[in-house]
């Protein structure tokens, strides 16, 4: 087995999945599965018309702290290799704005650290939104629900 | 020693960051917060929010902690990316 | 809303991933997730060194079970749109063999529905892989826990 | 009525399928089954194999069921697509 490879961007950039996909992808084809999730800029939203979204990262902690979230999935897992890639900067709806990858040699260990990563990632990597509509700019506020979702591996752990 | 705030805190500071020269006042993040509240009555309403996340060198903290010259500090709120 | 469209398809081409991807979005953005899965070719194998995989089907069974499968994920989670492809014939080592895609308002609906076709898929559609290597050609056994896995989602609903 | 076979039900078989002009006896699936076995030992073998899937008109059954003139059966072993 090769050494696994996390790949890690924060971009302004859009990225292609089939491209992020094949770069997971080894040599020896040892992988059976990968899982992948990639969010999108929703066009609904509860209080207004949503026209642009804006992303606000912290840069240089952003990248490490999803290294770290990559770290603690593959001592959960016998993941292969793991991508994370994080949009920052002004987006439309319809845009994508985060995707992960995690590839395995088979299907529970790629789905579980996908949707592992995708809940750390949002409550732990430092981004915050900022949605503009037609009544102003407004900050997102965290879902309690994500939170929860979190906290349900530290449960799994116990 | 360098201090910065981002999103919501950024912008009620109206303040992305600032350089202090170390001063032995600072070795811990608690007396450091207040020395930030002394700022101003904004500043310690802001910074007193129950939700403030603070991170050490890239590294969230849940409490208090030492303090050196040439970490970087940030105050922030509850992260919504992904 | 739109109506929810299930794309299915049994093909010995191969497929993008990026295009099929996109195709699960719609014109008004309501999409804030998608979730995907991939397999792939898996060049290691306990008895023997892999050269070929084939794929054998039942047509015409093959997608409607499929279907099945689409439609009762759609009963358990708030789906917008969703898509299967499967390959069928001669496959290499490092080939995609299928893909699962499901596009949600939400990630929770999206991973959730995926992992379930998925274990759907391996249970119930009708395909059968033959592996080919050095000492011949060997039907693969169906594995124990795909089963076990299948039946999970039989728990939760009780 | 239609009578395929799969993967290595059909290489044991060595027969895809079969075309069986409709007889009253074929009016159960499990009487469709033994008029099959009555075509040899072999067939008798590989039929009788335990985990062997039935399916009738693209449906998995799991017992016997009534059979019409023009339904199409299918015998194969547990699947492993994915």
């Amino acid at each position: 087995m090769q050494g696994k490879r996390f790949q890690v961007s924060v971009q302004q950039a859009d990225f292609d999945v089939s491209a992020l996909q094949r770069a997971l992808m080894q040599d020896n084809h040892e992988e059976g599965a990968i899982a992948s999730f990639t969010g999108y800029v929703r066009a609904s939203n509860a209080r207004r018309d949503l026209h642009t979204m804006e992303l606000e990262h912290y840069p240089g902690m952003t990248e490490n702290s999803i290294r770290d979230i990559l770290a603690q999935a593959s001592g959960r897992w016998p993941l292969l290799n793991a991508g994370v890639v994080h949009r920052v900067g002004a987006l439309r709806p319809g845009e994508q704005i985060v995707w992960v990858g995690v590839a395995s040699a088979h299907r529970e260990a790629a789905f579980g650290a996908c949707e592992f990563v995708m809940d750390y990632l949002k409550t732990r990597a430092p981004f915050w939104k900022r949605e503009l509509g037609e009544e102003g700019a407004v900050w997102v506020d965290a879902r309690e629900s994500d939170t929860e979702r979190a906290k349900r591996w530290l449960e799994i752990d116990e | 020693m360098k201090v910065l705030f981002f999103a919501r805190v950024r912008e009620q500071l109206d303040c992305a960051g600032l350089e202090l020269p170390w001063q032995p006042a600072f070795c811990e993040l608690d007396a450091l917060q207040e020395h930030l509240c002394q700022k101003g009555a904004n500043w310690r309403d802001v910074l007193s929010q129950e939700n403030i996340i603070r991170a050490v060198n890239h590294s969230v903290v849940d409490s208090s902690c030492v303090l050196t010259d040439g970490d970087e500090v940030a105050f922030y709120p509850p992260v919504t990316g992904g």
